[in-house]
């Protein structure tokens, strides 16, 4: 019963915040309801018995990620509203509901039959986290390795991007090439 | 005597490659005496072929293999038998004596070389034609004598018209030989081989309708050859070549190519007499047909084509009502007194300078009487007067179609021989005799070469006394050839002969009379059948207008309406139909990236439909 | 009783937000955040799969999601930063060098 | 001798890479001299070629990848051996006829390259591979034609490129498809053609495969109405592309025919003769209709290719040894024949700039050698007996008459046409007057278009006379295929005509 009550609250308030994220017009309000979308998304997951993930969903996408739009958004003017010339609302709207009803039509047929086995059951009275740890570090070796280089390769790009130097460089323009023929 | 036979064919060939290595050089007496004494050798081997076929039967080689594939084996096999010995006597004599002729004839043409080189070419490719065992064989030395015709008749390729009449009888020879391989075609899948004997033995199994067809497909080869109608108008066109080519190819031996293959075909077309007899009518027709062109015709070389094209209607004639020997035996002496005719005219012409209009000579027996005499005696044979050769070869031949009930056709002869007489006489009369017209042109003609008459002489000869042969030829080739009986009442007979002869010595006395008096009056060139005469019966200007220029519009409609406008425009409109799909869809990449992402939301939906259509059903 | 149709309903519902959100903003930053939507819209589906499944699989997928999605904003943070200082402007209108 | 097709393949390409180091000064000595050690090497394959064997010889076999049944797999019968050495032949005589100064280097790799994709398409087994080739093929003389071709090169080059490219993409889907048939009929994937003859397919699956095949057979061929490439080809394309094309590539489109579309496809072939042969007999009326009208002499030799290649697929489809013996053969003398010609086109071209016939007339007397070379190849394009054109022709269109009297009667005007524009030809360009002051010093042949001319002109006379050697060789190859096809049939009406086409008698 608290599973139900607990699902359409968390529901309600993920959709509201997702629904201020995408049609505020102030970027720090935005950032601010998508982080409190992310926490509430983890609420589904502690509902869904993925504590691992629910918590990677905290650390990550609201520690992280979001740490990462406000040190980002630092370098914009935020407190600005966001000036944004829509065009054909209609479109857009009509598209997303259709694709959303398609979705769902799809995922809500009868097509995941009754048959499926499960890969990797979660055994009784393994935690989480435990059953998580073991197939990612034998099954998912590798695909987890190479996210880790993913992460490593990101990380580095979004240092030499945002960096002020590198900026210099690749925005060389033909007058700067000649400043810096003069010794200027 | 195999070497014989190998010499007899292959002599001319090395004659033709020997002097095609100087044939871009200019004129070399020797190579025209190395050409002659190599056919001369082969006209020797000839004859010694001719006694031994008399003495031990026909010889029979197989050279090599040549074509085999699935069922078919052609080989290169030759025989030489009683009717391929004639032929190749025939052949090589006249080859010979034209070859020593054109020495003299050709003396100041600069392509000397190259002229024997061909005329070499051209009697080994007849020899194949004849010599072969084979239909396949056959057809080489078929279309090797149209090539050396091809050759020959553009020799002075310089002139358009030479060029022209080459083509023309190129491709008229072509038409008739597509009928010809279509018979080929149906032999060989009736029979299995292209041999002669072959099918020969299986004719008998064969039922008429195959066989009838096999027989008029052959025929159609046949007319081309021989420039029977509806394919005859080259070979008065032909005459563009040099006269010696006349007298050798268009006269003497590739026109009767089709009367030999007729002939060689006879026991197929003894089992096919209604195609014989249409045959023959058509022969028959022919022989009128062209005759009554040449008697208004003032070029004196196209005089003696129509005259060998109605010759060669008589032959048909004989041959299409099975008496094939006869056929063959006018043949043989047509060969001497037409190769004769045309000679003794290549003379007239050196002598008026390539002067060929009639109405411009006259009066030259005072300056050639060797020729004036040699050409008598060739158109006195020709008109078929007794004791010369035409005289017992085309009485026979009248005798035959009285015989066969075909008393059209027969009449149809007899006024040809009427005719013929006239025409020939018109010529002799209008060119030797008369008034010195050429003395107006300031023409001072002179007498050829005493080489060059000298071997006339032994065409003269055998043109007065060849008919004499007939038993003899008779008994010789009956061997093979089917015989023909001639049953007709002695009083009737001598009562015919004496008809033919009749009509004949009043044709040439018309001549003789109208044109001693300076022939009819201008008036009659203005009547309507001077008219249809002079022109050939419009025919080639029908040919021209209803088949060359539709063609030649057709080819260029095809080309310029329907490859360009509708075949390749299809093919560029639909790739500009590509293009311009790209060109339209190109807005659709505006470069604003909520575009893009609206189009993949589209795209994305697309494939949920198409996911969601053909879902798995459980 | 919560059923997976509940889930894929709600997966649905913030998917569709998510791709209003990206077509409708023309911020770069906005369409961002819309992403980030899109993602965790997903994740959602696909831990409710493996809960209802009994299968870790899902799970994983969503945890390999996170770490993209991390990757992701760390480069294109880095590129926006980049093109606003060039251009001082992160509207999507401002970048159409991709014309056709 | 064994991996002898291997070097035959790769020897031209690896050669052609190597070109690029060499110097400009001598590429035309590496490459006439690569090109004829190929030459020389296709000779020793027929040497070591057993001629009593119908089979597939020299064969070599590599898995290449074996869970998806493609392996690399080569082999050589009576069909495709004189097809690899006229391939090999062409190509050295193009070379050294080659006139071209321009970019030579690269033209010469092109060619090369070309070389190696030809033989490939002739010797490979493996349908896979063999369509690779095939489309490689098109590659080098998208570039020969692109870049080294006349003012309008680019439309021509591209049209030629895109055409036959749509074509085969056809093909593919019939290649995967046959692929995917032979995995259901056997359970194991293959690709190999020897394979594929092995398996029944049945009649409305092989009337779908067949048309898929077609396509990219009858635009290479080119078979009307899918031809117009063709003359924009060689309009625009160099003398060497021109030949090359003319001489070889055309061939593959008639030896897909013999190779996939009658063996693979008993039934369907039998099913669209009719079809094919009426397409056959437009081709050789239509084509010869507009040589005659043309005025550019390359463009007269073009459309004379189409009419040709006519009565080349009729033989194909005559069902019998005769007609597919012929066939091949006229395909071999086709190529000679046709590369004859365009070498002379372009040894006038390269006096004159001009290719148009009245800017000619009175050659004959000018460049007697010239006029005479190209009347003999012009007699052995007509088809006259002892040149090598008459055999193929002959015994096409004996074979066809089997099947309909009336159409080999309809086909056979083609000789009539042939001899028409081609006379016609010569006429205006050789015979009359020296009209045009420019053509009054043209120079006669030189050495090097004496040696590229000469093998050829003994080819067709040699060829001519005594084709019993390479009959004999693709006859027995075509009886074996011809008694597969009786095998593979599925229906009796298709067993009927094979039995009927290939005896002698009975009733027509």
């Amino acid at each position: 019963m608290y599973e139900v009550i607990a699902f359409y609250v968390f529901a309600a308030l993920t959709i509201g915040m997702f629904g201020i994220v995408v049609t505020s017009r102030n970027a720090l309000y935005a950032m601010s309801a998508l982080a409190g979308g992310m926490i509430f998304i983890s609420g589904f997951f502690f509902i869904l018995d993925a504590e691992f993930l629910g918590v990677v969903q905290i650390v990550v996408y609201s520690g992280a990620i979001m740490a990462l739009y406000a040190f980002g958004m630092m370098f914009f003017d935020t407190t600005r509203d966001v000036s944004e010339k829509m065009r054909s609302k209609k479109i857009a709207y009509s598209l997303s509901i259709a694709s959303a009803v398609l979705v769902v039509a799809i995922l809500c047929a009868p097509l995941v039959g009754e048959s499926v086995e499960a890969l990797y059951p979660s055994i009784e009275g393994v935690g989480n986290v435990q059953m998580i740890g073991v197939v990612l570090f034998t099954k998912y070796l590798v695909p987890f390795e190479l996210a880790a280089i993913m992460l490593l390769v990101a990380m580095i790009s979004g240092i030499v991007l945002a960096s002020k130097k590198m900026d210099e460089y690749l925005a060389i323009e033909d007058e700067d090439l000649e400043d810096v023929k003069e010794g200027r | 005597m195999e070497n014989y036979l190998y010499t007899a064919l292959f002599a001319p060939l090395a004659s033709s490659l020997f002097v095609a290595l100087f044939a871009a050089r200019p004129k070399m007496l020797f190579t025209g005496i190395v050409a002659s004494l190599l056919i001369a050798i082969s006209m020797i081997a000839s004859f010694v072929l001719l006694i031994d076929v008399n003495t031990y039967g026909p010889l029979h080689v197989s050279m090599m293999d040549w074509i085999s594939a699935g069922n078919l084996e052609i080989p290169f096999g030759f025989v030489v038998d009683e009717v391929s010995v004639i032929m190749m006597v025939t052949v090589t004599l006249v080859s010979t004596i034209v070859h020593i002729y054109s020495i003299g004839y050709m003396d100041h043409d600069k392509s000397f070389n190259r002229f024997f080189s061909y005329l070499s070419a051209f009697v080994f490719s007849m020899m194949i034609l004849v010599m072969s065992d084979n239909f396949v064989g056959l057809f080489i030395g078929w279309e090797g004598v149209g090539l050396c015709s091809w050759l020959l008749i553009g020799f002075w390729y310089h002139k358009h018209s030479a060029s022209w009449a080459a083509n023309e009888a190129f491709i008229m020879n072509r038409i008739a030989d597509l009928g010809m391989l279509m018979g080929l075609f149906l032999i060989y899948w009736s029979v299995g081989s292209f041999q002669y004997d072959e099918f020969f033995a299986s004719l008998k199994t064969m039922d008429s309708t195959l066989l009838a067809t096999i027989g008029l497909f052959l025929f159609i080869g046949a007319m081309g050859k021989s420039a029977q109608f509806p394919l005859h108008t080259w070979l008065a066109d032909a005459m563009e070549g040099p006269t010696p080519v006349s007298a050798l190819i268009h006269a003497a031996t590739m026109v009767t190519a089709g009367v030999y293959l007729v002939i060689r075909c006879g026991e197929l077309y003894t089992l096919i007499p209604d195609v014989g007899f249409a045959i023959a009518s058509l022969g028959a027709f022919v022989a009128l047909f062209a005759a009554s062109m040449a008697l208004v015709n003032n070029d004196l070389k196209r005089i003696i084509a129509y005259s060998t094209l109605s010759q060669l209607g008589y032959m048909f004639v004989a041959a299409g009502l099975g008496a094939y020997w006869i056929a063959l035996f006018h043949l043989m002496t047509h060969a001497f007194f037409k190769s004769l005719l045309f000679l003794g005219a290549g003379n007239v012409m050196h002598a008026m300078h390539d002067e060929l209009n009639i109405k411009k000579m006259g009066g030259l027996y005072g300056s050639m009487k060797a020729t004036a005499i040699l050409m008598s005696v060739a158109s006195v044979a020709l008109a078929g007067i007794y004791p010369f050769a035409g005289f017992f070869s085309k009485d026979k031949i009248l005798e035959v179609a009285f015989n066969e009930g075909a008393y059209f056709l027969w009449f149809a002869l007899f006024i040809g021989a009427g005719l013929t007489a006239f025409y020939s006489f018109r010529l002799v009369m209008l060119v030797f005799f008369g008034e010195k017209e050429y003395e107006k042109y300031g023409i001072h003609p002179h007498e050829a070469q005493p080489f060059v008459i000298y071997a006339l002489l032994p065409l003269g000869l055998l043109a007065i006394v060849s008919g004499f042969l007939e038993h003899t030829f008779e008994g010789f080739v009956t061997r093979l050839l089917a015989q023909y009986e001639i049953h007709i009442e002695h009083g009737t007979e001598a009562l015919l002969i004496a008809a033919t002869l009749g009509i004949a010595l009043s044709g040439i006395a018309f001549a003789v009379y109208m044109y001693r008096r300076g022939g009819f009056p201008k008036s009659w060139e203005e009547r309507f059948c001077y008219k249809l005469l002079s022109n050939q019966y419009y025919i080639p200007k029908l040919y021209e207008l209803y088949i060359m220029r539709p063609f030649s519009a057709l080819a260029n409609f095809a080309w310029q309406k329907i490859d360009t406008k509708v075949v390749d425009l299809t093919v560029d409109l639909i790739a500009k139909m590509v293009y311009s799909t790209g060109e339209k869809s190109r807005k659709m990449q505006s470069g604003n990236l909520s575009d893009m992402l609206r189009w993949m939301v589209v795209g994305m939906i697309g494939l949920l439909i198409l996911a969601f259509v053909y879902r798995p059903m459980v | 009783m919560i059923t997976l149709t509940h889930y894929f309903i709600l997966t649905g519902i913030l998917f569709s937000i998510g791709l209003v959100g990206v077509m409708r903003r023309t911020n770069l930053l906005m369409l961002f955040f819309s992403t980030e939507i899109l993602l965790n819209a997903i994740n959602v589906g696909f831990v409710a799969v493996s809960k209802y499944y009994n299968d870790l699989s899902g799970q994983l997928f969503a945890f390999f999601i996170i770490a993209v999605a991390a990757s992701e904003v760390a480069v294109g943070l880095g590129l926006l930063i980049l093109w606003y200082k060039r251009n001082g402007s992160v509207d999507l209108n401002s970048l159409q060098m991709m014309k056709g | 001798m064994e991996h002898i097709l291997s070097l035959l393949v790769f020897f031209p390409a690896m050669a052609g890479l190597l070109g690029f180091l060499v110097a400009k000064e001598s590429i035309r000595a590496y490459g006439i001299s690569v090109s004829a050690i190929e030459f020389f090497l296709s000779i020793i394959l027929w040497i070591g070629y057993d001629s009593t064997n119908a089979g597939y010889q020299f064969v070599e076999y590599y898995p290449f990848i074996s869970s998806y049944g493609m392996s690399y797999y080569l082999g050589v019968d009576g069909i495709s051996l004189f097809l690899v050495i006229l391939s090999t032949f062409i190509t050295m005589i193009a070379l050294i006829a080659l006139s071209i100064e321009k970019e030579i280097k690269n033209l010469i790799i092109s060619v090369l390259f070309l070389e190696m994709t030809m033989v490939g398409v002739f010797v490979i087994l493996d349908v896979i591979w063999f369509y690779a080739f095939w489309e490689l093929s098109l590659v080098p003389m998208l570039y020969i034609i692109g870049a080294w071709g006349s003012v309008n090169r680019m439309y021509a080059a591209i049209k030629f490129f895109l055409y036959t490219f749509a074509g085969s993409v056809l093909m593919l889907v019939g290649i995967l498809y046959m692929g995917f048939l032979y995995h259901e009929a056997t359970g194991i994937w293959s690709f190999a053609l020897p394979d594929w003859y092995l398996l029944q397919v049945p009649f409305e699956t092989q009337l779908w495969l067949f048309g898929a095949f077609f396509l990219a057979f009858a635009i290479k061929v080119p078979m009307f109405p899918f031809h117009t490439w063709l003359p924009y080809a060689h309009g625009q394309a160099p003398t060497i592309g021109s030949i090359i094309l003319a001489a070889v590539l055309l061939k593959m489109g008639s030896y897909g025919f013999v190779r996939f579309s009658l063996p693979l496809f008993p039934d369907a072939s039998v099913y669209f003769l009719i079809p094919v042969a009426v397409i056959c007999i437009i081709m050789v009326i239509y084509a010869a209709m507009i040589a005659y009208a043309q005025k550019d002499m390359k463009q007269v030799i073009a459309y004379s290719s189409i009419s040709h290649m006519g009565i080349v697929v009729l033989g194909t489809f005559a069902m019998n040894a005769e007609g597919i013996t012929g066939s091949i053969f006229l395909m071999l003398s086709h190529g000679i024949v046709s590369g004859a010609l365009f070498m002379l086109v372009g040894v006038i071209y390269d006096r004159r700039h001009t290719k148009l016939m009245s800017d000619f007339g009175g050659l004959a007397s000018v460049m007697p050698n010239f006029a005479t070379i190209y009347g003999i190849m012009l007699m052995a394009s007509v088809g006259l007996p002892l040149s090598i054109g008459f055999v193929g022709e002959f015994l096409s269109l004996v074979g066809f008459y089997r099947i309909s009297w009336v159409m080999t009667l309809l086909a056979g005007t083609g000789i009539i046409l042939g001899a028409v524009y081609m006379l016609v030809l010569y006429k205006k360009s050789f015979f009359g007057e020296v009209v045009h002051a420019e053509n009054k010093t043209l120079k006669d042949l030189n050495a090097k278009e004496l040696t590229a001319l000469i093998p050829l002109v003994a080819l067709v006379a040699i060829l001519g006379i005594y084709p019993k050697p390479v009959l004999s060789v693709i006859d027995m190859s075509v009886q074996k295929m011809l008694v597969l096809m009786d095998q593979k049939a599925v229906l009796q009406e298709t067993k009927e005509l094979l039995f009927k086409a290939n005896t002698i008698g009975g009733t027509n």
